[in-house]
Formats: structure tokens, C-alpha cells, sequence
């Protein structure tokens, strides 16, 4: 039987990168356990033997350009997948680390709340004009928003924002970090400025400061809903009531 | 005789015995002298009672029909029944050699099933170690950039100024198409700019949507890209690679935020 | 980029064997997942063609004639190392935990099993000519065979076949891979008038008709027990020589 075949097939069942001496030792071992005389052939196997055979069984794989290569790291030998094969592998491993990408409506409903938390299901609702249970749930299932309180309003709605998770997802240190973030909380999204019941022109505070004014300030709780555009959830009234 | 013994105990039944005595004889089973085979068999089992051994009730079943197709043989010849098939009566012994046949194919059967099952203990399956990606970003990998949250704003921000009433979101002094010459003018002069320079010298909020639909276009045409150099840094604009020889900042730390997931991928199994 | 050598790459990789169906199933879903445009080309791709592909690389391997093989076990392809590595291997990883080899009641039973499923245990004890109740449980109990049904005789017996168990203890691809498939398994024979009393579950025809068959008639297939297309097992001289 071939060196180097036996060495190859050692290293094509590892589970971890062997070294020649380690590749030997496994050498070693079968000639003086097993009872087949092929086994028994190796036993002064020489190291030098060893270090040949694995070049040549490189240049081999090498030669026969599969997806895979025998290759030497740090003085150990593996099989590794070729480099260009990264997503299928990825894809393999990966499936529960990558959920699916977020859909353009739960981008959109993550950066309302991202920009103008705390907010209410309604008022959310109110900006982007359609029902957003399922992008809701969706965001919540993904640990990227979460409940932070209760609006101080009749009802008592939940409100919502982000959460931790939401910061390393995107890469960002804290909220303030996210982009235009003073420009964009400032543009009013909600009308006619008559009926808003904070001062016009900033929608939000901060979200900082908007958790304390909510928590101990009901009257200044940010309610932007307005009878006359809202939707005829029961919520709304509450929020207008206030 | 203390050969029988051995034997005995390791047949299977009646027709293992039957096969061994077939096989004894050195002759095809068809043509086996079955009157021979019935006689060795009867004094298997006599041996088996002498030896005291429990004689399985198919041992004797077939012993019966031994005795039978022997008794027949005994016939005159123009009294045994034809064996051409003519008779209503099929004969006994061809029923008995159909049966040892079929039964010779499983056993040689089951001698291949058995070298598999011994071969399949040498059988090896590649079980390769956990494939490990190069930590090129931290564990929970975004599928969405920055960028494509700022989209979503610039969405959101689109539908709800044209919901506006009567308000022209382009009421002052910009344009799309002004705001991407300026920012094409801008880039140039410079390797990066940082997302929050863009706004700096906005007045007005439709300005700053303005800004936002200029660099979307910008992406778009791939006249510039968009980068998070590090996770935790601000979003830079950049000139699309393909213009110059980008001289730029340092190339590796400013992945495209749109490739960030696709990270290095030296693959170690 | 080839789809024979992704699927190579990808199974080269798994912990554990994949079907045609989760090997497209990983392809389908890098092309959701992954920024390449390489990996969404193949967000369509046929199971025909994943399957045209395995046969491939299985050829491939085969002709390359390394250490190790893909091979196709119960529907699902491994790389698997060639059993004459084994002491290596053993040396390397431990002997295979396997449970202890059946025994030659056993082994004979399974054959009858395996070859001429569904049938009652009647039908069995018919063909072994001892009763089997012991080694039935035996198989049951460890999962090689399992009841399908019921036939359609008086007293409704179960019928039993292999267990998908079965194909991966033999290492075997599928039941049509069984050694000597076409001789053993139950072929609708067509009864000779003057012979009634065949039974319908005996594969074997009466020796004057085989003997025409191997002697004669070659072309007569419905023959099962004709000299070309015996087994090369060195009894089988007894059987079929006339």
C-alpha cells in the first residue's frame, strides 16, 4: 500500500490538522495494533518518508483543481475548501446564524422606531400608513426592537424601540451614532402641525431624553397622533384624548 | 459420529441439513439422488434423538416427506407418477428441490449481506472539524447595512413629503440632480467624506432629503460607495474604485459596507 | 462556476450525509443569503441536475481511484474512506461503534426480507422452513426491518420489509442495489399451465423449465435462475449447472 495514500486517507478523516510527526505516530500505532501485514510495513516509517509523501500528495490535489486542496498551515497538514466556495459553506453552517434578510417594510418600520423611539404600534402605524403587526412581530422575534414602556396616554399602549441588539447588528456605538440622526428627528412626520401636542419642528426629543420625559412628564409624552390622519384603532382615540 | 454433533447445532432447519447433504454428494441439486439424501437425512435425526438433542418439529415434518418421495421411488416404474407435469399431482420430490433452490439463493445471499455488514465496519466516513470562517465581523452578522436602514429613512421620508399637501419637497433651492453635482464636485476633491459633512451645510429638511436621493443616485450609478470602515465608525463616502488608481484611505480597512458580510474567507476545516 | 464541484465543496464539508433535495436546499438558500453573484446563479437550480452532478463526481472519484470515495447511502452522498484504510483510521479515530454483528438465522431472514418485500412471516418461515419469531424480533428491535401493512388474505397478516435503517447498516444506496437484485427479488412469473401448483412468491421455476431456459433458451427471462446472470459465489455451480 502507498505512503501516501494511507496519509491520505489519515488526514482526509481528521478531524484537526496533523503534523508529520503526528501523521507518523498514527502510523506507528496502527503497525503495532492491527493485524494486517500492509499495517505492520510502516512501523520505522521515517519522518523524511512522511514530509515526501505529503508534498507529493499536495502537488497532486493541486494538480487535480478540485474544490478542495491539501495544503500545510503552521506545520500541519489539512484539507481545506477552496476560498471561492465560502457562500455555499456558509450557507451550510450558517443557516440559523444568517436569518433571511429584513424586508423593505420591516426596514422601514425598524428606522422609524430607530429614529423616533418611544413610540406606539399607532403612531407607527400613522407614519407608514399601513398595519404593521407582522413587521412588528418579526423585529421583536429578531431581538432588534423591544417593549421599553408604556405611553403615558388612556390605554396605556406599549411603547417600543430598540434594542441592544439593534446597535451591533448595525455596526453603531449608540443611537446618537446613527446617521443624520439630529436632521432626520427633527423633520416633522406627522401633520397638521395645529394638532401636534409637541412643539412643531421636533417631533422627538432625543432618545434619551425622551425616556425621561415620558417616564415622569405625561403631558409631554410625544404623542404626535392626530384625529384627522390617524387610523380607527382604538389606541388613536386614546392617544388624542390625552 | 461426534462430527454429526457439531453439526447439528449449527443448522439452521431442515433444508440447511438437506443443502449440507446435497452438498456432501457433490452433485447438482437436480440431479441429486433424493431417495440417497432421504435416507442420510432419517439417520440424522435418528442420531439427533440418540444424541438426545431436541429435534425441532420441522426436522421431522421434512423427515415425513422424505419418507414419502423415498416410498414412491420404491414404486414399480410404470406405477410412479410422470414427471412431465400431465398429472394432476405435481411431484413431491421436484417441489422439494424448488424449495432447497430457492432457499440455497437466500443463505448465498445472506453470506453477501454478511460481507457487506463486515466491510461496512471498515468504512470510514469523512467527518470533517467544524468549518470555522475568519471572525472578519463579529458573530451576529448584519444582512443589512447601515446604508439600508438610511434607505429606509430616505423612504419613509419620500412618501411622507409627497403626502404633504400643496408643500413642493423641492420648494427650495436644490434639485436631485444639482445636489449629485455637488456631491460628485465634493468627492473629488477629497478621498472621503464623512456621512455627517454631508448634511453639515444643509438648511432645510427637504434639503436634507434632497442630499439623502442625491447620494442614493450617486450609489446607484456606482459613481461612489458607501463605507463603514469599522463596525462602531461613522459611514464614509467615497469615490467608486473604478475611477483613479484609488489612492484613498487604507484599502483593507474600508470594505464596502454592502460586502461587509461577505468578510475573508480562508476556509479551515 | 460548476455546480459538481460546489456540491463537492459542500459536501466535502458536512458533518453529516446530504440528500439531493438539502444539498439544493444549501444552494437555494447562499443565493438568498450571499452578495456573490456566483452564488445566485444557482437559486433555481433543478434537483435532475443536482442529481446528474452527484452521479459525476461520484464517477470522478471513482476513476481517480484515491483513498476515498462519495459514495450514495439510503439517498443520502459521503465522502467515505476505503475500507482498506481501516486500520489507519482505527488507529486514528477509534473502531467504529457498530452494534454486533447479526447472526446467520438473522442475516438469512433479512436476505428473504430485503429481496422479496412486502411479505408475511408465513411467507418467510416458508421459504427458511423454520419457524422465525426469534430472529423477527431480533431485526425488529434493532430497527432493520419494520411491519408495512397488512395482506389481503384471510386473517390480514402483517407484512414486513427493511427499515430505511436497513440500507445504511449494508451501506447500500438503495434496495435495488442489492447484490443480485433482479435474480432474487420476486418476479411475477409466469406460471407454466401444466405446473399450478407454483407458488406465486417462489422466484424459482421448476427444474425443466430452467433447464430449458439456461440450456436452450437464454432469451427466456422469465427464467430467474439462468446461468448469466448468476452470482459468482462459488456454490452457485451446484444450483445452476444442468
Amino acid at each position: 500500500m502507498e505512503l501516501k495514500f494511507i496519509l491520505e486517507a489519515i488526514l482526509f478523516s481528521a478531524q484537526k490538522p496533523l503534523s508529520p510527526a503526528e501523521l507518523r505516530e498514527v502510523l506507528v500505532d496502527a503497525a503495532e495494533h492491527a493485524e494486517e501485514d500492509t499495517a505492520r510495513a510502516f512501523k520505522k516509517v521515517k519522518l523524511d518518508d512522511v514530509n515526501a509523501a505529503l508534498e507529493q500528495l499536495a502537488q497532486e490535489h493541486a494538480a487535480a483543481a478540485r474544490s478542495y486542496r491539501l495544503v500545510c498551515v503552521a506545520g500541519s497538514w489539512q484539507f481545506v475548501s477552496q476560498s471561492e466556495y465560502a457562500p455555499w459553506l456558509k450557507a451550510l453552517v450558517g443557516e440559523k446564524m444568517r436569518p433571511p434578510r429584513l424586508s423593505q417594510p420591516a426596514l422601514e418600520t425598524l428606522a422609524i422606531i430607530a429614529y423616533r423611539q418611544p413610540l406606539t404600534r399607532a403612531e407607527i402605524e400613522q407614519i407608514r400608513g399601513v398595519s404593521v403587526d407582522g413587521v412588528m412581530q418579526t423585529l421583536l422575534e429578531r431581538g432588534l426592537i423591544e417593549q421599553i414602556g408604556r405611553a403615558e396616554v388612556i390605554g396605556r399602549p406599549m411603547t417600543y424601540g430598540t434594542a441592544p441588539l439593534f446597535l451591533e447588528y448595525f455596526g453603531l456605538r449608540r443611537l446618537e451614532d446613527l446617521p443624520a440622526a439630529d436632521e432626520l428627528r427633527r423633520i416633522p412626520m406627522q401633520k397638521p402641525e395645529s394638532l401636534l401636542t409637541v412643539e412643531p419642528g421636533l417631533a422627538t426629543a432625543p432618545p434619551d431624553r425622551l425616556k425621561e420625559a415620558g417616564g415622569t412628564q405625561p403631558g409631554e409624552s410625544g404623542s404626535p397622533a392626530s384625529p384627522s390622519n390617524g387610523t380607527t384603532s382604538a389606541d388613536d382615540g386614546a392617544v388624542n384624548a390625552s | 459420529m461426534a462430527e454429526y454433533k457439531v453439526q447439528f447445532e449449527v443448522f439452521e432447519g431442515p433444508l440447511d441439513l438437506l443443502l449440507y447433504l446435497v452438498k456432501k454428494d457433490e452433485v447438482d441439486i437436480y440431479e441429486v439422488n433424493l431417495t440417497r439424501i432421504a435416507t442420510q437425512f432419517i439417520e440424522y435425526i435418528e442420531l439427533m434423538r440418540e444424541l438426545d438433542l431436541q429435534v425441532a418439529g420441522e426436522f421431522l415434518v421434512m423427515a415425513s416427506t422424505l419418507m414419502y418421495i423415498k416410498s414412491r421411488e420404491l414404486l414399480p416404474v410404470d406405477q410412479q407418477v410422470q414427471a412431465e407435469g400431465d398429472e394432476e399431482e405435481e411431484d413431491p420430490r421436484w417441489e422439494l428441490i424448488r424449495q432447497l433452490v430457492e432457499y440455497k439463493k437466500f443463505k448465498d445471499a445472506a453470506v453477501r449481506l454478511q460481507e457487506r455488514e463486515a466491510e461496512q465496519e471498515n468504512v470510514f466516513p469523512r467527518l470533517p472539524g467544524k468549518l470555522q470562517f475568519e471572525p472578519a465581523s463579529p458573530p451576529p452578522r448584519p444582512d443589512v447595512s447601515l446604508f439600508d436602514l438610511l434607505n429606509a429613512v430616505s423612504n419613509v421620508l419620500k412618501r411622507f413629503q409627497q403626502k404633504e399637501s400643496g408643500r413642493d419637497v423641492f420648494e427650495d433651492k436644490w434639485t436631485v440632480s444639482q445636489k449629485i453635482e455637488l456631491l460628485r464636485q465634493t468627492i473629488a476633491g477629497k478621498p472621503a467624506l464623512k456621512f455627517s459633512e454631508l448634511f453639515e451645510q444643509t438648511t432645510s429638511r427637504s434639503e436634507v432629503v434632497v442630499t439623502f436621493l442625491a447620494l442614493l443616485e450617486l450609489i446607484r450609478l456606482k459613481q461612489v460607495v458607501v463605507c463603514q470602515p469599522a463596525p462602531f465608525s461613522e459611514i464614509e463616502i467615497r469615490r467608486a474604485p473604478t475611477a483613479i488608481a484609488a489612492p484613498a484611505t487604507s484599502p483593507e480597512s474600508a470594505a464596502p459596507v454592502a460586502n461587509s458580510t461577505s468578510g475573508t474567507s480562508d476556509l479551515h476545516t
